[in-house]
């Protein structure tokens, strides 16, 4: 049993292309891995936007004011 | 691989676009540091947070499409699907495979250029854009427009190359030109930072937080982009076909050396330092941004200039980059933070261009077919500025502006990015202060 | 060296580890940078010597014994004490040899390791460690134990490689399972900073002093690392043995290539920059640790693994770490100020342990003799965090704390290591004011 | 007269190995090394906790409480 490649023997090695385990399930990655990418944008730009109307809502007026004053 | 020689050939070729990697990683370095030390103190840690997260999304989208459109796009209008599927994330050569040696490396080497391409876009719009928007446009440049720019324009099937003759071999316009031109189109949309300008119309400076860090940033820039040069060629092709005459090429395969690029990288780094510090009176950040806008402007045709062509036209793209940058910021209100607009955009085109003039009747590609002429320099240059650079971040900005979700709220941008992050640290910080002093008076 | 073909392999070996060399020093500049950031003001110049003092130290115990151990140790249970006499410091090899163009830079490879290591545990016990006591340590896990280890298991004739298929390309567990494992050892007996937990036990956050310096820390150690992955390969290795197959291999001398190792890099970076992000909800230290520990937690298989694979593997490796860490912090009070013990020691020992799923069956050796397995790979993990990694530094701090030597005196801890050099810095700048405002007034 | 290589000629250059001079002073200078080594970090421990000594000596209660309300 092997998830791959079971002999580094040098009749074998000619023959060898894919060194990775799991030949076969490229495309089912493919589709995992961009469903991570497109969950972690969208995830992004909520978290982010939460934030700054969760900021926005601290920083009125007064406050403001006092915070840009005592910028350095 | 075959025999010993074979052998030692392919696995040198590998290595040396292995080892251009690495270095490209120092300009990203650089990036960072000078992206955040010209932003404001009260801004700093989402800036660098906002350049550092187009790593990975523009690392998982050009594996995942980036890398296909650059051998599947360079036939006009849309290229041939069938040529691109070795690139294709499913394809056994997108991984490890004992019979390819060079797929992962040359990938490696575009995803830089990628990196690159979205960091110079970031530094100009700082201070204002969520991060969000932001990593949209870095997929968009960085996997999408640079790469149909780099089938179109910067590989020796590529249709600008084989109908207009296009010669860029150290990426002036396919990297700087297009990049400076997707920044501009952006900050048409976004705005200027508040305070930015006077009621009259008169731009105010915002000094950076840390002058002297950022021109150390710039200077690691310098270092890396020995890299970026490096990998533009191929280092060692049999020109002869027979295997009697070997030699580095450009990416066109067209002849070159190493001697070559590293003669006129230093000679058109000097012309621009001496350029920006004369036309800023000693200014270190334009001095430092006019050393990397010369080698910029004399990258089209640096595989093939002597080295004082190099320092001239090194000269000339900083003062073109330099008057440019005050003439657009007066007249259309643009707000480019880090002047990544006039260093890449203004310098790069402007070296698309020279190059048409300086290399005229040179082949374009080994064969012959066609020749550099500087009318296909200048549409050249059109059209990495304004078509695939200008319009697609433009658009994309107008969406993202009418959804709401361009630009950071007004009172965000005055407190500053990290202001309650710093509250937070200041009161950490005093936590710990007392637990001393209670320690202290046990 | 025979003929010119010969010339040219072994030149171009000697060559290749050589840049790599140079590649690990900006590992080094990149954990002064980060260490130093992240403690606070008061300790900063001790905190820099602290870590910077380890280079000398590991450097001559490496040519007086620690290179030895490699070559002696790799049976069990104490080697063959002549395997390894090419590599006494007296050894006719161990010098400017002109029959050998190998050993010095296999040497130096190991030796940037070494510092790397010793380096790994230095973050950790910043603020409160002598430096004495941490050089000791240095010299332990730098020069010693992870020596052992790599005898054992990073060699194709270490008995952990032979007896249990051992695998671990990259060293997932050869250097940052056993140093967070020493880091971690240390801390045991050590203790916190004051101040770190509150009277009830909660937490405290201790803020760096310079938050994004800390970061370009860590995106210098990440360019530096290109040379870790370039110098654990053998560049070019006759596998046919008749001279009609040469590729790159591992260590053990199984096939892979540079241009897996550098998709394989560059995945499990993003795939740990995301991870990261997500969890610390885009904090900057815990985003850039996320991508480190996504490469340590790929890098056991990064000789084979597809890139998406290296995708997965660094996002839940850094997830695993990041859990742990936290997790550890509360349940037993330790004070990790760098999060050393959960990048390196968490992530690395969860990576051995992923590769023996992911690579179950596969040849551990190139003869084919024995197998990977998750088994195997569960006690390599074991060998590395716990027997090489805790109980060593375990043993030597109680040994160091009985002695009084191991922590710095509470006082100097509250004033801050640097507090009296600081003052003669003030009271020296104040003679000089003086001294300019005599003249002035002159 | 040489402390190691007398020529580089041709016929020589095969038979060289060690490149250094004073070839057969391996040992005393390994063993000259370690000293250095050794000495070096007993110094060092001597000379650390000879300064925490002194430090802590200097740093009495109202002295300690007055440093770090100061820290910043």
């Amino acid at each position: 049993m092997s998830t791959g490649i079971e002999s580094w023997g040098a009749e074998n090695l000619s023959k060898i292309d894919a060194l990775y385990p799991f030949v076969g399930s490229e495309k089912i990655m493919t589709i995992i891995g961009v469903v991570i990418w497109i969950g972690w944008q969208i995830w992004q730009m909520k978290f982010e936007n939460n934030s700054y109307e969760d900021q926005t809502s601290q920083l009125s007026g007064e406050t403001l004011t006092k915070v840009i004053s005592e910028d350095d | 691989m075959g025999n010993n020689l074979d052998a030692l050939t392919t696995i040198f070729t590998e290595f040396y676009y292995w080892i251009t990697v690495p270095l490209m990683f120092l300009i990203h370095v650089g990036f960072c540091m000078y992206e955040v030390s010209v932003s404001r103190a009260k801004n700093k840690m989402h800036t660098l947070m906002k350049n550092a997260m187009l790593i990975p999304v523009v690392t998982v989208t050009m594996f995942f499409f980036g890398f296909w459109i650059y051998f599947a796009l360079p036939a006009w209008p849309v290229g041939d699907m069938a040529t691109g599927t070795g690139a294709l994330p499913w394809d056994v050569t997108m991984g490890s495979n004992f019979q390819d040696h060079i797929m992962g490396v040359f990938w490696a080497a575009f995803l830089l250029f990628s990196w690159t391409a979205a960091s110079i876009v970031s530094g100009a719009v700082i201070e204002r854009i969520r991060t969000g928007a932001f990593l949209i446009f870095a997929v968009l440049v960085g996997s999408i427009t640079w790469m149909i720019d780099a089938a179109w324009g910067w590989s020796p099937s590529g249709w600008l190359v084989t109908e207009w003759g296009y010669h860029d071999a150290y990426a002036s316009g396919v990297i700087h030109g297009i990049c400076g031109g997707a920044a501009l189109g952006i900050l048409a949309v976004l705005g200027p930072r508040i305070g930015k300008f006077a009621p009259d119309g008169t731009p105010r400076d915002i000094p950076p937080h840390n002058p002297w860090f950022a021109v150390i940033g710039l200077f690691v820039i310098y270092t890396g982009f020995w890299g970026f040069y490096a990998a533009c060629n191929a280092p060692i092709v049999d020109l002869s076909g027979d295997g009697t005459l070997f030699s580095a090429t450009s990416i066109y395969l067209t002849p070159t050396t190493l001697s070559t690029i590293t003669f006129n990288f230093l000679m058109s780094l000097a012309g621009g330092l001496m350029a920006g510090y004369m036309l800023s009176k000693g200014d270190a950040y334009w001095t430092f941004s006019g050393g990397l806008a010369g080698i910029i402007a004399a990258s089209a045709g640096n595989d093939l200039y002597h080295p004082l062509q190099a320092f001239f036209i090194g000269i000339v793209g900083v003062w073109v980059a330099y008057r440019l940058h005050y003439w657009v910021e007066r007249k259309f209100k643009i707000d480019d933070a880090v002047g990544a607009v006039a260093v890449h955009g203004y310098a790069g085109s402007f070296g698309v261009i020279a190059a048409g003039f300086m290399l005229w009747g040179y082949p374009a590609v080994a064969d012959g077919s066609v020749s550099i002429t500087p009318w296909g320099q200048i549409g050249g240059a059109i059209m990495m500025f304004l078509v695939l650079g200008f319009i697609p971040t433009y658009i994309v900005a107008l969406i993202l502006k009418g959804m709401g979700i361009l630009r950071i709220p007004r009172e965000v941008e005055l407190a500053g990015l990290d202001y309650f992050d710093e509250q937070t640290r200041k009161s950490d910080n005093q936590d710990i202060v007392n637990a001393e002093l209670a320690n202290a008076n046990n």
